[in-house]
């Protein structure tokens, strides 16, 4: 592991991240990746976001997806868990909401394979900085 | 003489343990935490030898048991099951769930079925607010739970 | 099949009511007519948050968003807007200030009620990943602070930023800073408060699992503030993966070299412990956390002194909760005079809420300080649940109070809060429908703090006990009318001696409810009878048997087997083995069990 | 630091250095603010003001919440009111809180009448209390010494500052929470199967009748009426400076002559004094200190120093149970109060021609402990115990009343001879340093053969913790320490355990101040004064005594040429020594 030593250190670690980060959300490359983000957290969790997660990981492959699958926070919708944001290249961040591994497999099957969209979208509600 | 019984491999996991944390007192509480992981629950015998190793009055040890709900000095069900009480469960009928419980096992809040397979907390907020009322078998999560799953519930694990 | 356009129509209650679900028929219809149901999609969402202007369609690629959309403007927008290519000016939401439409949904973010400032990482990086936590801005505040700033001028920023703590009593977080910063010592403390205990609010543990390392820079950065090299996060041992994401994130910061000696090159040292809570609401409490932290029984001390004299191991110690510091690296890297834009006069930026019970989106939220109740119930939380009755809405966990109709428009912030008889606390927002008896509200939060109270002083040992008992009796049938006048003069009394925040604040759920909802007390005592029908000792259930078909379904839940009939025709409660449990109503169909 | 602060209490002006609190300030100008947690005994770091009970609340002008008096300090510009509706009003609903979870059966409690929570009822006019409810319940602990029954306990938690930070015992402490909150031992043990010493300071210091000592006073009235009983008292040094507060006389008053009166009427056959036994233990102790000595500069290394007295009964129990490593260092010298038992049922009943099972010897001490000293195997012979059973200074006070014993115009009597006579040496047992003072007049006599010029040793008196001296013992340097309370004790232990004390003697008594604080001693309700009165009363009678030194004391002399021979003889040892057990935790692994 590299040392940040300065804040020059910081601002090179953090442009060569972003740029990795960059790639894998915004190219426009059919290969590129997509991306899932389930929300990880304790209420997250114990509604099951793990196996959706694991569920994702193990059937993305064998349908031909090319995806990257990342844990993350509590998205706020706590009524709707477990949620995953999809993003696809060139397109919009999703919000699935009650994604149970049946839901998950529909996810694939439609929205990732033929981009239509399947029930329990949760439209993002809030600004960010 | 008072005499204090326990198993040698017990107590030299609670030395070991004590050691780890430099025997200083200010550690206690997390030594508790540590002692009830490894025995599941803090029975005297474990809050002397914490008490002699910290060079602390046990009565310290036990004040300190006592004070927080996390601490057991009975050992829990083989299933232990934990009813949320948070607000939003309590709204959404926490209790009757509860009450449920108590009736088909007959043991009341912090007690142990005397077949030792269950036994009865109530916790604040495991923050599945989304689900509630939750219930808490080991570590299996119930969501949206209504006093006549209860019963199913429960059978699961007969 | 490749869907090229979808139309995404709000399924939300609020806008189901007003014929979302004829809107997305409509659509279907046109789309066929006009063979394109293989190119478009229809599809009904969760809720926009913006039922105001309900019902709310969007199309997607362009982000268009149609607001009050009726079902007969299908056909316009498919014509159009689908086959054209034009937007359908008319249905645009028109900004009400400039006057003009707006069409992509991208450019009007106002809609959209809540800004996220503390939660900004969660939900968008992997916790567990440091790097993106640097790539969204992480440590450049620490670095600003370190490489840039002297300690003074940190506080003076947080003073000028106006932000107060977000744990409960809002006391402004640079005054606090300042106040450790003066004392001399050989060694300084600084704590995370992450003992989130009020029932019912989650926020805390959201952002230390969502973003640990905005934790760490705050605690950092507040270390140089103050002088402290050490750190110290007091967290609730039922917290297991906020606790793993924190030792996570605190070995990331460590390899990275964002933590530990000379960070930034600048011979600033910072460490971070853990300690763990164990399961005492009143550790919550700044002195009781410290002694607890000491390994001793949470109980408070006296203040002052004040922690920032003599706190843990009589050092100078500052202690903020979680969400305040969450704040902290946001303030030095935009400046206190972006955050100070945000919120009310007295109360800057923004707050999460943890919005639960009767409401239908149950989630964490987080909106400007100001924001009004009845926004945050209604459009952000989309309203009651099952079309119910709003009733009431309880803000402050145990230490606040019920609001009412009469409050929903009153801006959120610190003071109104508390001049409404209730306090921001720390951000348990729950909802409360007709269904819910506000003596029982009450009676539950007594049993909290009964429960929770560390004893020592005896206004909450005794006085919260007969309290709870007071309104225990009255649920029971069994009260009197001068039983509110003790509940009343005892309430103040324990506001008035109680040792500390627990205590002083305890009463608080009493107060309001009997405030704001003394008829129902009345009701309890004099008619025996409990308004919402939640009270067990006061109500029996019973079938209507004009409305009971004997499907059977209530018998077959029954516990108890209290109901019995034949099939086909009406059941009857035996009252005798009835628990009141409630289970038959939830089951029956035709609603034709009630409690009287 | 003289920095002053001015304030205004009930609209009167008042200045006081920094740091007071408001309720020092306003009992400073004659306001009495009604308290039950709050104890300060000032000038001996004893204190306990958790600002718990919240009966001391005052309004402070500008603050939102009443403020505990006891705990809040002054500050320049405040005004403070402290008998306001709004402050009679929390007050007295904070009482009803308290009366509301205790019993009342004040009619049948040992308190009645000396009670704090009373006293404050009444003061605040309590007639009726209007909250009903669950009151908390707890066993009666019955140990030989006291009677706990934590049903009254109301939280003050002084008991439990004596207990852990005065006397570093930690037999009591906080356990449970909120409503269930009360003191107890760990797991609600009894007392006898903790580290209680039996000291009694929580007994001296508990405002209710939680905790109070064993009453063994009606079993005394029987014996007394039992004619095939011949009953005889001794009486300790520190009763007869105390005793007289229970009859309103003047702390410091030494009222012995009344005192020996009153037991004459109440009808003992012979009233002794434990004094004599006194002058006893300081030859006997006197000597094993100079034989220890003498082995030590003659080179022996393997001599057990310091000697370190065994007169108080707390602190036997406290290392035998804390420090069983060091349990060679104490001297074995028995107390007084054993010493006198085992003689009296030895020498004094043979010459008296009293068989030992007609004989009853009770003894009246400023001491709880002496209680469970009384029980103790050791000083049994078959069974009988040397001494029946030892009565508190307050139970005498009590049996006084009870027997229409007009105490106060009672004529000064003497006590009977010849277990009777005493020296001064022997009287300034009952504070603290006394027992050394008194030793040291002896030691240095027998191991010099010379007179001493002053018997004062000053350095070892007052209400210090930790005192020390050196004393010239021709041409050897004697360092002696001097500690009081257990916590004091404590940290000579420790230091002993680590190698790192170099005094020659040591004299340990329990409590604060010696025996005049003893745990059965008329109850100082936080009045430190009152303990240095009962002190100065014990110097002033020793100064007056004829004979200052154990060894001058005829009596004693004519004991040894009798029956016992000399100091440390075989016969000394039986009846006048003893030997000291481990009675610490044994962990046993199975």
């Amino acid at each position: 592991m590299e040392k940040i030593k300065s804040l020059s250190d910081l601002k090179r670690i953090k442009s060569q991240v972003q740029e990795k980060l960059d790639l894998r959300e915004k190219s426009e490359q059919v290969e590129n990746l997509i991306q899932i983000r389930v929300a990880m957290a304790t209420c997250g969790i114990a509604a099951g976001s793990k196996e959706t997660m694991n569920y994702f990981i193990e059937h993305l492959a064998e349908n031909g997806i090319n995806a990257v699958v990342t844990q993350t926070g509590c998205m706020g919708y706590c009524y709707a868990e477990p949620t995953v944001e999809i993003t696809k290249p060139g397109k919009e961040p999703i919000v699935f909401g009650h994604v149970t591994p049946e839901k998950a497999e529909e996810i694939i099957q439609k929205y990732l394979k033929h981009d239509e969209l399947v029930e329990g979208i949760i439209p993002v509600n809030y600004n960010t900085i | 003489m008072t005499q204090i019984k326990l198993s040698k491999c017990k107590i030299d996991q609670l030395v070991a343990l004590c050691d780890e944390h430099g025997n200083q007192p200010g550690e206690l509480i997390n030594i508790l935490h540590k002692a009830q992981e490894l025995f599941g629950y803090l029975p005297r015998e474990v809050q002397e030898v914490i008490a002699r190793q910290l060079n602390i009055p046990v009565s310290k040890v036990y004040g300190v048991v006592t004070f927080y709900s996390f601490f057991s000095m009975t050992p829990k069900g083989e299933h232990p099951i934990s009813v949320c009480m948070g607000t939003a469960c309590y709204v959404r009928g926490a209790e009757k769930v509860l009450d449920e419980f108590k009736r088909l096992l007959n043991i009341n809040v912090g007690e142990t079925t005397p077949d030792g397979k269950f036994s009865l907390t109530s916790l604040r907020c495991v923050g599945a607010c989304g689900l509630a009322p939750v219930v808490l078998i080991g570590e299996k999560v119930y969501g949206r739970v209504v006093p006549g799953d209860v019963e199913k519930i429960l059978q699961e694990f007969q | 099949m490749n869907y090229k356009m979808h139309i995404l129509v709000c399924g939300g209650t609020g806008c189901r009511a007003s014929a979302s679900a004829q809107i997305i028929t409509r659509l279907e219809e046109c789309l066929r007519d006009k063979n394109l149901e293989d190119e478009v999609q229809v599809i009904a969402t969760g809720c926009f948050g913006f039922c105001e202007k309900g019902p709310i369609v969007k199309i997607m690629p362009d982000n268009t968003f149609y607001v009050q959309v009726k079902p007969d403007d299908a056909e316009e927008i498919v014509n159009e807007h689908i086959i054209k290519g034009r937007k359908v000016e008319r249905l645009l939401y028109k900004d009400p200030e400039r006057k003009v439409a707006v069409s992509d949904s991208k450019h009007m973010g106002f809609y959209k009620k809540q800004l996220r400032i503390a939660l900004r990482n969660c939900g968008f990086i992997d916790p567990e990943n440091i790097e993106e936590y640097i790539a969204r801005d992480g440590y450049s505040a620490l670095a600003k602070c370190l490489t840039e700033m002297k300690p003074e001028e940190v506080i003076a920023e947080i003073k000028l930023s106006g932000l107060r703590g977000r744990g409960g009593a809002g006391f402004p977080t640079g005054m606090k800073w300042e106040f450790a910063s003066k004392y001399q010592a050989d060694q300084k403390y600084v704590v995370c408060n992450a003992d989130e205990g009020d029932p019912g609010a989650f926020m805390d543990r959201s952002i230390m699992e969502g973003d640990p390392h905005s934790i760490i820079e705050a605690m950092a950065i507040c270390g140089y503030s103050i002088g402290a090299t050490k750190g110290l996060v007091y967290i609730r041992a039922e917290y297991p993966l906020a606790i793993h994401r924190l030792q996570v994130a605190i070995k990331q910061a460590k390899e990275f070299g964002l933590l530990g000696e000379n960070i930034f090159g600048t011979g600033f040292h910072f460490d971070i412990e853990i300690r763990y809570g164990a399961g005492a609401f009143v550790c919550g409490e700044e002195t009781a956390l410290i002694h607890s932290m000491e390994g001793q029984r949470g109980e408070p001390t006296m203040k002052p002194p004040f922690p920032a004299e003599a706190g843990y191991l009589n050092r100078p110690t500052n202690v903020n909760n979680v969400e305040t510091l969450a704040n902290i690296p946001v303030i030095i890297t935009r400046g206190a005079n972006w955050f100070n834009k945000i919120g009310t006069e007295r109360s800057k930026g923004t707050k999460v809420f943890a919005l639960a019970g009767k409401i239908n989106n149950v989630g964490l939220i987080e909106v400007p300080m100001g924001t009004t109740l009845r926004e945050v119930i209604y459009e952000i939380g989309g309203g009651i649940k099952n079309g119910k009755k709003f009733k009431a809405v309880q803000t402050g966990g145990p230490s606040g109070g019920c609001l009412t109709e009469k409050h929903l428009d009153v801006p959120i912030d610190f003071d109104n809060l508390l001049a409404s008889g209730s306090m921001m606390g720390s951000g348990g927002m729950i909802v409360m429908d007709e269904d819910d008896c506000m003596v029982s509200v009450a009676k539950f939060y007594l049993d909290f703090t009964v429960e929770e109270s560390c004893g020592k002083c005896t206004p909450c040992r005794v006085g919260n006990k007969r309290l709870y008992e007071i309104l225990d009796k009255i649920t029971q049938g069994k009260g009197t009318m001068e039983d509110l006048d003790t509940l009343q003069n005892l309430s103040q009394v324990i506001k008035d001696t109680a040792l500390c925040g627990l205590g002083q604040t305890s009463p608080n759920p009493v107060l309001s409810t009997l405030n704001n909802f003394y008829d129902e007390y009345v009701a309890h005592i004099r008619d025996h009878k409990c308004p919402a029908g939640k009270c067990k000792a006061l109500l029996s259930f019973h079938i209507d048997p004009e409305l009971c078909i004997g499907c059977g379904l209530c018998a077959r839940n029954c516990p108890v087997d209290a109901i019995v009939g034949e099939r086909k025709s009406p059941h009857f409660i035996d009252t005798s083995k009835c628990i009141k449990c409630g289970t038959c109503i939830e089951k029956c169909k035709f609603k034709a069990i009630s409690t009287r | 630091m003289n920095e002053n602060i001015t304030l205004k209490i009930d609209n009167r002006e008042v200045s006081v250095p920094k740091g007071t609190t408001i309720l020092e300030a306003a009992r400073g100008m004659g306001i009495d603010i009604p308290t039950l947690c709050y104890m300060n005994l000032e000038g001996m770091c004893i204190k306990n003001a958790p600002a718990s009970c919240r009966l001391c609340v005052v309004e402070v002008k500008g603050r939102r919440n009443l403020a505990p008096s006891c705990a809040t300090r002054c500050e320049n510009g405040m005004e403070v009111h402290t008998n306001t509706i709004r402050v009679l009003n929390a007050r007295r609903t904070v009482m009803e809180l308290i009366l509301s979870d205790h019993p009342s059966d004040c009619l049948v409690c040992a308190k009645s009448g000396n009670c704090e929570l009373q006293n404050a009822a009444i003061k605040l006019g309590i007639r009726e209390i209007p909250f009903q409810g669950e009151q908390t319940e707890y066993r009666v602990d019955l140990s030989p010494s006291i009677r706990r029954d934590m049903s009254k306990c109301i939280y003050c938690r002084r008991c439990e500052t004596m207990c852990n930070q005065v006397q570093t015992v930690g037999a009591l402490g906080a356990a449970n929470r909120g409503f269930g909150a009360v003191v107890m031992p760990a797991f609600d043990l009894d007392l006898k199967d903790t580290e209680c010493t039996f000291c009694g300071q929580c007994v001296a210091v508990c405002p209710v009748g939680a905790l109070t000592e064993i009453d063994h006073t009606n079993r005394l009235i029987r014996d007394l009426a039992n004619p095939k009983k011949t009953v005889i008292v001794q009486t300790a040094p520190a009763v007869r400076a105390a005793l007289g507060e229970e009859f309103g006389l003047e702390p410091g008053t030494s009222v012995t002559g009344k005192m020996v009166a009153a037991l004459r009427q109440l009808g003992f056959a012979k009233v002794f004094d434990t004094d004599f036994a006194a002058d006893l233990t300081i030859m006997e102790e006197g000597t094993e200190l100079l034989g220890r000595l003498g082995a030590f500069l003659n080179g022996d290394k393997d001599v057990k120093l310091p000697i370190i007295t065994s007169c108080c009964p707390g602190w036997v129990n406290f290392f035998e149970k804390q420090f069983p490593d060091l349990l060679d260092l104490p001297s074995s010298a028995r107390s007084p109060q054993q010493m006198f038992g085992s003689i009296a049922k030895t020498y004094w009943a043979e010459k008296m021609g009293i068989p030992r099972e007609d004989l009853v010897v009770v003894s009246v001490m400023p001491c709880i402990a002496k209680k469970f000293e009384c029980e103790r195997d050791e000083f049994k012979t078959n069974g009988d115990p040397d001494v029946n059973y030892s009565i508190t200074t307050r139970e005498l006070a009590s049996l006084i009343k009870r027997t229409n014993i007009n105490f106060m115009q009672l004529p000064d009597e003497d006590f009977d001879a010849p277990l009777g006579e005493s020296t001064g040496a022997a009287v300034i047992f009952g504070a603290s340093g006394g027992v050394m003072e008194a030793a040291l007049r002896t030691a240095y006599e027998l191991q010099t053969g010379k007179t001493l010029d002053n018997v004062n040793f000053e350095n070892v008196r007052g209400m210090e913790g930790l005192k020390e001296a050196t004393i010239d013992v021709n041409g050897v340097e004697l360092k002696v320490a001097v500690a009081h309370t257990l916590g004091n004790a404590r940290k000579l232990m420790e230091a002993i355990r680590a190698g790192q004390c170099h005094y020659h003697a040591i004299e340990v008594m329990a409590c604060p101040g010696g025996c005049i604080g003893g745990g059965g001693q008329p109850l100082h309700h936080g009045n430190s004064e009152l303990l240095k009165a009962r002190t100065r009363a014990l110097y002033t009678e020793d100064e007056g005594k004829h004979l200052r030194k154990s060894h001058e004391n005829p009596y004693i002399i004519s004991l040894y040429e009798e029956f016992l021979g000399k100091p440390m003889s075989e016969k000394a040892h039986h009846l006048l020594h003893t030997c000291y057990f481990n009675r610490g935790k044994e962990f046993i692994e199975q």
